[in-house]
């Protein structure tokens, strides 16, 4: 509840510093400060130091795993906005407006990580969204970033209504929207001991998640409106948020589907999201011309992955998941931080980088290398939870070995950039590089590759 | 405390190197590395005695893996050629000057950090991180410092081999799960019961990894373009320590781990292997490509030590493991032959060289040597090697064995066409200038020379060296 | 009424509203379809809740909720629709003042 | 057949005929009124399942406030006068089946959670409680709302402020052009 | 005190040191080690073979583990027997003898090519001294190879005339594929018997089966096919003459082609438990014989004749071998080296006198030119043809009576081929000597004996050539059968049969000086300098032409070989496994371009595909068994 309720008050607090403070330079700070303090309180729950003590009538629980979760998409904002605060600011004039809103989509966050009702899935999701609705149209002159908004709304709706008539179809088969249910006692002849009514709601409701988490085919809105939004947005709304839905996802997932998984083998339905995901996200990036659309696909292909964890819903699958969004978004922050310096953005755009930046290279070089899930970074180990967690079901080997086969191809798409860094020759114009921002660089890099390394950092030591 | 430090000292002086700017200081610093890992590589062959050869740490415990690094016959054998190569390797091409020699030198270190680490490692994700990290340092050195179709060709490398350890990854978790300690020892892999169904599935899973990295036919594409492109120097650590890799591994981890699959398989895979051998020697009659003819005598070599592998018995084994080494020093020494050549003419065509020999005798007594060790000559190294694999092949199946056999006439024809066509006949206009090799590189080739005649002549330490390992092996129950 | 007409009746708006987000050009009027989707699933809601009151009805429980939070939902859903309605018509007015159209498929840039 | 069924069928129609004049009409204006008498029907279902606040809710909120924010909008735009461009004719087709199929889907999935005379599903015979039921009063809504709700009701206060917040950061005017050009933004090719 | 290792150590040294200084040496030091290794090894022998005459054979000397493997152990041993010691004279006396007549012939040399030749003679020597002394079958292997690449090396010595190094290619390659069968043998006993040592190898002979025995000295046969010249492998000797003359003496004439004889002799007990082989071997060295003879009739390079007679009486010695007369092949290769090496120095000597021409018909006369010269090689034609009393006759009458004693067809074929021999030897000393000089000019001003360096060995040889047979005279002669009795311990002696064999000495002594007689004057009418003429037709061209062998290899192994290399090369490996590899690339590229496409920018396409999935959704989980079977039946 700390995390709820001090990204709430700190949004608003963003929103009338514009008003007492003209300098917009130290909106960056005063987000920083406060994304440090909303940490710091999370943490402090996750010790179960509680600052509020709110009765939630059973709609939200906090769990050790969704508290956990919310330290890391806390930490990994923080690291964004040190990374990418500047470029934030240059977005557009409303600074505050946009940190603003950057907090209401943590408090949504929070939500999701520790629902217990769909009523706080439903308005979780809408936080969540509807922030981001307005930070992919933030860039009101540009052409695309308007599409980009347009669409996103759209078909964000869409899913929205989706997800309603899946709800509402669950409550007409339990009566109930807490995620427990009490199926003792049924309710007329069932369909393999399940209500039937729950089943095709839970359908509905798994295409509205996946639309959100962007599996196949559910994703098409995904490489548009990442291309379309401000690069800085981008890089939020396909780390953070994207882990987010997955988080709030596998907690449905190990509750209405888990139970219902004797009437309707989930398995296989999730089976055929992580193939077309696999197949759609890893393939089509091989094409893209743009670092930006690549990495927008990037994000479905790595999505395939995570849903390893949601097909799978065993121990391997908790830790790794919470291991694979903090892996993913660090690395994505990364390379999104060094693409935001980029004059072009094209693979071309970075021919020679590693000559006039080395530095920039070599973290982006690292991160790439961990979302190709090189070991040593934290992109393996994460990976490798994942494969775990679906060899110890014990079937549908051939998709862990599919599973694999598209990493290996996801290596095509990555290294084009390292190629184009490293081995090719050009003049890239970048942004001015400050010596902090390189710094901040280094550290991403070092705690990706530590995390790759001692993986027991993140699951055991922050976690306990 | 041996084991850890083959691991620790290449590792931190890559690092180190990276930050020198200075070329010749990057050189003189890997050089110096290099040698001082090759002393504590013979430390760790004379040495016995569990503090010294075997470390274990915890680390990824939750995972059910822990640090453990173990050095019996075979590792030492493969760690001392991994430690001989490098020097030798840094001494031959000493005169090259590569740009940003620091990153170079970084690079070709942390390589071989991660191949000591696949031959030190007891434990099967620390052995797959390894066998997964020597790759990358080659990649990118591959890919900077190669020849003009380097990236294409070096992500072609990058993609296959790492297909294939991902497909071993697969396979290791599979293991995993049904070890019965839920385990990535050694010990534990040993002891995993599977149906013959898993077996038989997992084994490919692993088997093709190691494949491709040796690389048995079909799976060689990658391998003749690589070495085409990658710098010499590079090529000589691919081909003379990486392939090992893979044989490594499938004497350690495959064999002992799945061994009625490998009885099971031994047929089509020997079959694999001898097609393997007779088609690559067949391509090489008519390589025009310096580096490509080495490349395919390289595939040749490697498909009969697979062969004789799978072969399962002891001196078929035995043979194997003296092969490795001597594969390592023997193509080093081509290479380095090679890379003299193509370095001071530019060109590694042989309708563009010939008459050679006039102009740089010493070169040509030395490649004569390499090249009669290549066709495996006996009182040359490899002759024992290849001796004692034939005559495991032998045993196994004689028709395996003579089909190989037809390889010993064919390496001789390539072979022999190489070194008429660059050495021998009237000097063609390039080489009608030539000088003969420096002093850095006779040196290196006369040091590999003597180990070519030594373990031709004397091969006794190698054998014994690595008999613990054979003799484990063939153990009923393994280790 | 039987609640299965009620479910009928709701999956038909509901469809309307999908057919209409398919088939129709003018952004305002997809997102009057979505509308139209989500008033589906409230409808659906609200007979839902009267079906499981009934139903506790029935089972004898005297002063029973049941029901109540089925309503309680479709009042926070009219509460989201708010404020999407608002952002969203804020988006379209965004769109329309750069481009002067309203028409979904004249922004076509981002695609492939 | 009662009033109440009567009523049903009658309103049924109404909301079943309105929504698909929306979706036909050219206009965007008669969409609008249209889609405003899907409301006014699916008002009277509430009142007819004697879901007094939520009709109530549903007439002010939704068709009037909501529907009005549209109107105003087109008329803002002044969109009535311009026709919509032709979807072509294959998308509208493969609109239209996709739309049936899934409510085909639907229907179908009723059909097994109505199961058969001899083995009844789940809901056979269940209805929905037409006549009296006073869940949908205020003051028992109201009760719930402030006591178990109150979580959900407070964060949807966030809710709004984020989509007040967003409606003026779209919606107000640049008060000077931004001066990098959308200086994160580039044009990709 | 065992010193048979001594014998292939100095050889060894004399190769390190000569090649290694070969620059620093002057050519005078060069040849007094070259030489005075081979001397020293010489002696060494000659004492240790007295020692073995007295005593018998030394005991197996291993000088450490060679191949100590788990499933045998082989030993670096030397073994010097009776059989072995024999070899070892005949290689260190003829080998010296060669050196000396190197060091003349090849005086013309830059010092350090100077240095290389006697390197790698001397390295020759060693490897030709561990193929005898070697106590088992690897170490017999490690000098069968050292041999063969010595041969190889030495024929493409003159490494600037690509002919010359396609013709140790060749003959290389041709005896890789002999030692491969000898390689394989190796293996067939390693794995029936365990080991490889002559002595346990031959003590457990007769556990073989019939099967593995014939396998065995089959390709154990091979591998002497390869080595000695036999069909089918015969076919790089006459290329072999690329190298210089005194090479073709050593290697190519006395000794390297006869290791095939030695090896057989040395597995005589193999031999004679497998009819079949003895059968085979006997066949091939007919054939060889009668091949190789009827081809050395229309040949024009004194060299190339030299070779096909080379090949032709290594046929002698197999059919020797063939019909179990093991020591009268041994006894062959005896004489046959004496007068072998004498022609082809003494060719080497005619040739340096003619300034490098090598082509009889441009000769002639030459007689008078140089006498000396003319008078060894005079002794070494008739020693060859087996004019009575010669070595050659006395060693060739010997194969005759065995031959005839096993079979009569062999002897007559066998005796047609001796007929043969003599009429091409008969016809190349017509052609060289007599008549008038048919050179040019220059050539027949700088005609000119050769010196004392080469005059010396020739005269050695001529001696041995002539009188070196008497070791052992028939009975029926008068002789003591020295050379049967030496080796019987190793080799069985043989025994004739009836008392009948005295009158057969005497029908063939007779015979052959009726037949000698004959053919002398045949030859002279038939090969007289005025009916030569340069080109021949008909049956004769097919001789001339070498039946067309080579070619005949070129076209049914060669050729296809090449092609199929080539299709492998170019269309296999590039568009067949590259083609695949590259091909699931380009088709994920393909699939790239095609599933973007997808991605239509419009949103009313992407709903469309979200509502038609949800629909697939809903097929699927109402068909989820039958999926769940389907997919469990397949994987």
């Amino acid at each position: 509840m700390n995390a709820i309720i001090i990204s709430s008050v700190l949004g608003i607090v963003m929103m009338f510093t514009s008003f007492l403070v003209s300098n917009t330079k130290s909106y960056r700070h005063i987000a920083v400060v406060g994304l440090f303090l909303l940490l710091i309180a999370n943490i402090l729950e996750t010790h179960s130091i509680k600052i509020w003590n709110v009765n939630t009538a059973n709609m939200l629980a906090f769990t050790r795993f969704g508290l956990f979760f919310n330290s890391i998409a806390i930490a990994s904002t923080l690291i964004y906005v040190l990374l990418t605060g500047k470029e934030i600011e240059r977005t557009g004039t409303h600074v505050s407006e946009y940190f603003a809103l950057i907090f209401f989509v943590l408090c949504g966050i929070a939500i999701l990580s520790s629902y217990n009702n769909l009523l706080m899935l439903f308005l979780g999701i809408e936080i969540l969204s509807i922030p981001l609705y307005i930070l992919t149209g933030s860039d009101k002159r540009n052409l695309k970033s308007n599409e980009a908004a347009l669409k996103y709304f759209l078909m964000g709706a869409f899913s929205t209504g989706l997800m309603l008539m899946g709800i509402a179809l669950m409550y007409g088969g339990t009566g109930t929207f807490g995620l427990e249910v009490n199926r003792t006692a049924p309710a007329g002849t069932l369909y393999l001991g399940v209500s039937f009514l729950e089943i095709t709601g839970l359908l509905f409701l798994m295409v509205s998640m996946a639309f959100k988490v962007s599996a196949a085919p559910f994703h098409f809105w995904t490489p548009d409106v990442y291309d379309g939004a401000p690069t800085v947005f981008t890089s939020f709304m396909a780390t953070i948020v994207k882990a987010a839905a997955f988080i709030a996802f596998l907690k449905l997932c190990q509750t209405r589907m888990a139970e219902t998984q004797g009437a309707i083998d989930w398995k296989l339905l999730f089976s055929i999201l992580i193939i077309s995901t696999l197949i759609f996200g890893n393939i089509t990036a091989i094409f893209q011309q743009s670092v930006k659309r690549m990495l927008a696909y990037s994000s479905i292909a790595q999505a395939g992955f995570m849903l390893f964890a949601l097909f799978s819903l065993n121990d391997f699958a908790q830790t790794g998941i919470l291991l694979y969004t903090a892996a993913y978004s660090l690395a994505t922050i990364g390379i999104f931080a060094v693409l935001v310096k980029m004059k072009d953005y094209t693979f071309e755009g970075y021919n020679g980088l590693a000559k006039t930046q080395p530095v920039l290279a070599a973290v982006n070089a690292v991160c790439l290398l961990s979302l190709t899930g090189i070991p040593l970074t934290a992109g393996f180990m994460a990976k490798y939870y994942m494969l775990a967690s679906v060899v110890k079901t014990n079937t549908y080997t051939w998709m862990v070995i599919t599973g694999v086969v598209f990493a290996a191809i996801s290596a095509y798409y990555y290294f084009r950039v390292i190629q184009a860094m490293y081995f090719k020759n050009g003049e890239p114009e970048t942004e001015h590089v400050s010596g902090s921002f390189k710094t901040g660089l280094v550290v991403l890099a070092g705690i990706i590759i530590l995390l790759g390394i001692f993986p027991q950092v993140l699951l055991n030591w922050f976690y306990f | 405390m041996i084991a850890v430090l083959l691991i620790l000292i290449p590792t931190l002086s890559g690092f180190i190197s990276f930050f020198i700017k200075n070329n010749q200081g990057a050189k003189a610093f890997a050089l110096l590395s290099s040698c001082i890992t090759l002393a504590v590589a013979l430390m760790g062959v004379y040495c016995s005695g569990n503090s010294y050869l075997h470390y274990d740490a915890a680390w990824l415990t939750d995972l059910g893996s822990r640090f453990t690094l173990n050095l019996d016959g075979m590792s030492k054998m493969l760690c001392l050629l991994n430690a001989v190569s490098l020097p030798i390797i840094i001494s031959s091409t000493y005169k090259n000057n590569y740009e940003s020699s620091g990153s170079f030198y970084g690079f070709m270190l942390l390589t071989q950090t991660g191949m000591m680490g696949v031959f030190l490692a007891a434990d099967c994700l620390l052995f797959y991180f390894f066998w997964e990290l020597a790759l990358i340092p080659a990649y990118f050195l591959c890919s900077k410092w190669g020849g003009e179709r380097r990236i294409a060709v070096t992500f072609k490398f990058f993609i296959y081999t790492f297909i294939g350890s991902l497909l071993m990854l697969v396979g290791i978790l599979f293991l995993y799960f049904k070890t019965p300690d839920h385990s990535f020892a050694i010990q534990s892999f040993y002891n995993v019961k599977l149906s013959s169904g898993e077996e038989n599935f997992i084994f490919w899973l692993f088997f093709i990894a190691f494949a491709i990295k040796m690389p048995v036919f079909p799976f060689h594409t990658w391998q003749p373009d690589t070495y085409e492109q990658a710098p010499t120097s590079v090529t000589m650590l691919l081909s003379g320590v990486m392939v090992k890799m893979g044989l490594y591994a499938v004497i350690r981890w495959l064999i002992p781990v799945f061994p009625h699959a490998a009885n099971h398989f031994s047929n089509l895979i020997i079959l694999l292997s001898v097609i393997g051998m007779l088609y690559a020697s067949l391509i090489a009659i008519r390589q025009d490509d310096l580096k490509r003819l080495i490349a395919y005598s390289s595939i040749a070599h490697i498909g009969l030590m697979c062969a004789a592998i799978f072969a399962s018995n002891k001196s078929g084994m035995q043979g194997v493991m003296l092969q490795m080494f001597n594969h390592g020093i023997n193509i080093i020494g081509l290479w380095i032959v090679a890379d003299a050549i193509e370095k001071q003419l530019g060109t590694r065509k042989f309708s563009e060289l010939g008459g050679l020999a006039q102009r740089a005798p010493s070169l040509a007594i030395l490649l004569m040597l390499m090249a009669l060790a290549n066709i495996a000559l006996p009182l040359t190294n490899a002759f024992i090697g290849e001796f004692l694999m034939f005559s495991g092949l032998f045993k196994y199946n004689i028709w395996f064995a003579a089909a190989a056999g037809i390889c010993i006439i064919l390496a001789a024809v390539y072979t022999l066409n190489m070194v008429q066509k660059i050495f021998f006949g009237n000097t063609a206009a390039l080489t009608a200038t030539a000088n003969d090799s420096s002093l850095n590189i006779n040196m290196a080739l006369i040091i590999l020379a003597i180990t070519v005649i030594v373990l031709g002549v004397y091969p006794q330490p190698m054998l014994q060296l690595t008999n613990d390992t054979v003799q484990a092996v063939f153990a009923p129950n393994p280790p | 009424m039987p609640i299965e007409y009620y479910i009928a009746l709701a999956s038909a708006l509901f469809c309307i509203g999908v057919v209409g987000v398919l088939t129709r050009r003018n952004a305002i009027v997809v997102f009057m379809c979505i509308e139209l989707m989500l008033n589906a699933a409230n409808l659906l809601l609200v007979a839902f809740s009267k079906m499981h009151y009934g139903i506790a009805i029935s089972n004898k429980e005297a002063a029973t909720a049941a029901g109540t939070d089925a309503q309680l939902f479709v009042f926070f859903i009219m509460v989201v629709a708010a404020a999407e309605v608002s952002v969203g018509l804020a988006i379209i007015v965004m769109m329309y003042r750069n481009v002067h159209s309203v028409d979904i498929n004249f922004l076509n840039r981002l695609k492939n | 057949m009662d009033t109440t069924e009567i009523l049903f069928w009658a309103l049924s129609l109404l909301a079943l005929f309105s929504a698909i004049m929306v979706l036909i009409s050219k206009n965007p204006v008669h969409s609008v009124l249209w889609l405003i008498m899907v409301f006014f029907a699916i008002t009277g279902h509430y009142i007819l399942l004697n879901a007094q606040f939520l009709a109530i809710v549903n007439l002010i909120v939704y068709a009037g406030a909501i529907m009005v924010l549209f109107l105003f909008v087109i008329m803002l735009m002044n969109l009535n006068a311009e026709p919509e461009p032709k979807r072509n004719l294959w998308m509208k087709f493969a609109g239209v089946v996709s739309g049936g199929l899934l409510l085909t889907v639907i229907v179908s999935a009723i059909r097994t959670a109505l199961g058969s005379a001899e083995r009844p599903g789940e809901i056979r015979d269940k209805i929905a409680y037409m006549n009296g039921g006073d869940i949908g009063l205020i003051q028992n809504l109201g009760k719930v709302l402030f006591t178990d709700y109150v979580v959900p009701f407070e964060i949807s206060s966030i809710l709004f402020l984020s989509a007040m917040v967003g409606a003026v950061v779209i919606g107000k005017k640049e008060a000077s052009p931004n001066p990098s050009g959308g200086g994160a933004f580039k044009e990709a090719s | 005190m065992n010193l048979v290792y001594l014998i292939p150590l100095f050889p060894f040294i004399g190769f390190l040191v000569t090649g290694l200084f070969r620059k620093q040496l002057s050519k005078s030091l060069i040849s007094i080690i070259g030489c005075g290794t081979i001397l020293v090894s010489f002696i060494i022998t000659v004492v240790l073979f007295f020692q073995i005459k007295e005593n018998g054979a030394l005991p197996v000397h291993a000088l450490f583990p060679f191949i100590p493997a788990n499933d045998f152990k082989i030993d670096f041993a030397f073994q010097a027997d009776q059989l072995s010691i024999l070899f070892s004279l005949i290689i260190t006396g003829v080998g010296f003898l060669i050196h000396v007549y190197s060091t003349a012939y090849m005086h013309e040399e830059a010092t350090a090519h100077y240095g290389r030749y006697f390197s790698y003679l001397n390295l020759f020597v060693f490897s030709m001294l561990m193929l005898v002394l070697g106590a088992n079958y690897v170490i017999m292997f490690i000098g069968w190879e050292g041999v063969g690449l010595c041969s190889y090396l030495l024929i493409g010595y003159w490494f600037k005339n690509d002919n010359y190094n396609y013709a140790a290619k060749k003959a290389f390659i041709m005896n890789r594929i002999g030692d491969l069968g000898f390689l394989l043998a190796i293996f067939w006993l390693l794995s029936k018997l365990g080991t490889a040592n002559f002595a346990d190898v031959f003590a457990h002979a007769k556990s073989l089966t019939s099967f593995d025995i014939t396998g065995i000295t089959l390709l154990l046969f091979l591998g002497a096919t390869g080595k000695s010249a036999q069909i089918p492998l015969y076919t790089w000797l006459p290329d072999a003459m690329a190298g210089p003359t005194p090479v073709s003496a050593l290697i190519h004439a006395a000794t390297m082609v006869t290791a095939g004889v030695y090896m057989i002799a040395r597995s005589n007990i193999l031999y004679s438990l497998s009819p079949i082989a003895q059968n085979v071997v006997t066949a091939v060295g007919l054939i060889t014989a009668l091949l190789a003879g009827t081809i050395a009739l229309y040949q024009n390079d004194i060299k190339k004749v030299l070779a096909y007679s080379t090949v032709s009486q290594l046929g002698f010695m197999f059919i020797a071998m063939g019909v179990g007369a093991y020591t009268t092949g041994v006894f062959h290769v005896l004489t046959h080296a004496f007068f072998k090496a004498l022609l082809f120095l003494a060719a080497g000597s005619v040739i340096h006198a003619m300034s490098g021409e090598q082509n009889i018909t441009k000769m002639g006369g030459l007689r008078k030119k140089i006498p000396t010269t003319y008078i060894t090689f005079l002794v070494g034609v008739l020693a060859i043809s087996g004019f009575p009393f010669t070595s050659g006759f006395i060693s060739k009458d010997e194969i005759l009576v065995a031959a005839y004693e096993h079979n009569k067809i062999v002897f007559f074929l066998t005796s047609f081929a001796a007929v043969l021999t003599a009429v091409y030897m008969f016809r190349m000393l017509f052609l060289t000597f007599f008549g008038s000089f048919r050179g040019t000019s220059e050539q027949e001003h700088h005609l000119h004996e050769s010196p004392s360096a080469i005059i010396v060995p020739l005269i050695i040889l001529a001696i041995l050539s002539a009188f070196g047979g008497f070791i052992q005279l028939p009975d029926a002669f008068g002789g003591d059968d020295f050379l049967n009795q030496f080796l019987s311990p190793v080799v069985p002696a043989v025994t004739h049969e009836d008392s009948g064999a005295a009158m057969k000495e005497y029908n063939i002594l007779v015979a052959t000086v009726i037949g000698l007689a004959i053919i002398y004057f045949a030859t002279k009418k038939a090969f007289a300098v005025s009916q030569w003429t340069d080109v021949y037709s008909g049956f004769k061209k097919v001789i001339a032409n070498k039946f067309y062998v080579d070619e005949l290899y070129d076209m049914i192994v060669v050729k296809p070989l090449h092609n199929l290399a080539g299709f492998l090369k170019r269309v296999i490996e590039r568009s067949g496994i590259d083609g695949i590899v590259n091909g699931v690339g380009s088709f994920i590229q393909y699939s790239a371009r095609q599933l973007r496409l997808l991605q239509s920018g419009q949103i009313a396409n992407y709903v469309v595909f979200m509502v038609v999935s949800i629909v697939v959704l809903f097929t699927v989980f109402w068909n989820q068994t039958v999926i769940i079977n389907f997919l469990q039946k397949i994987f």
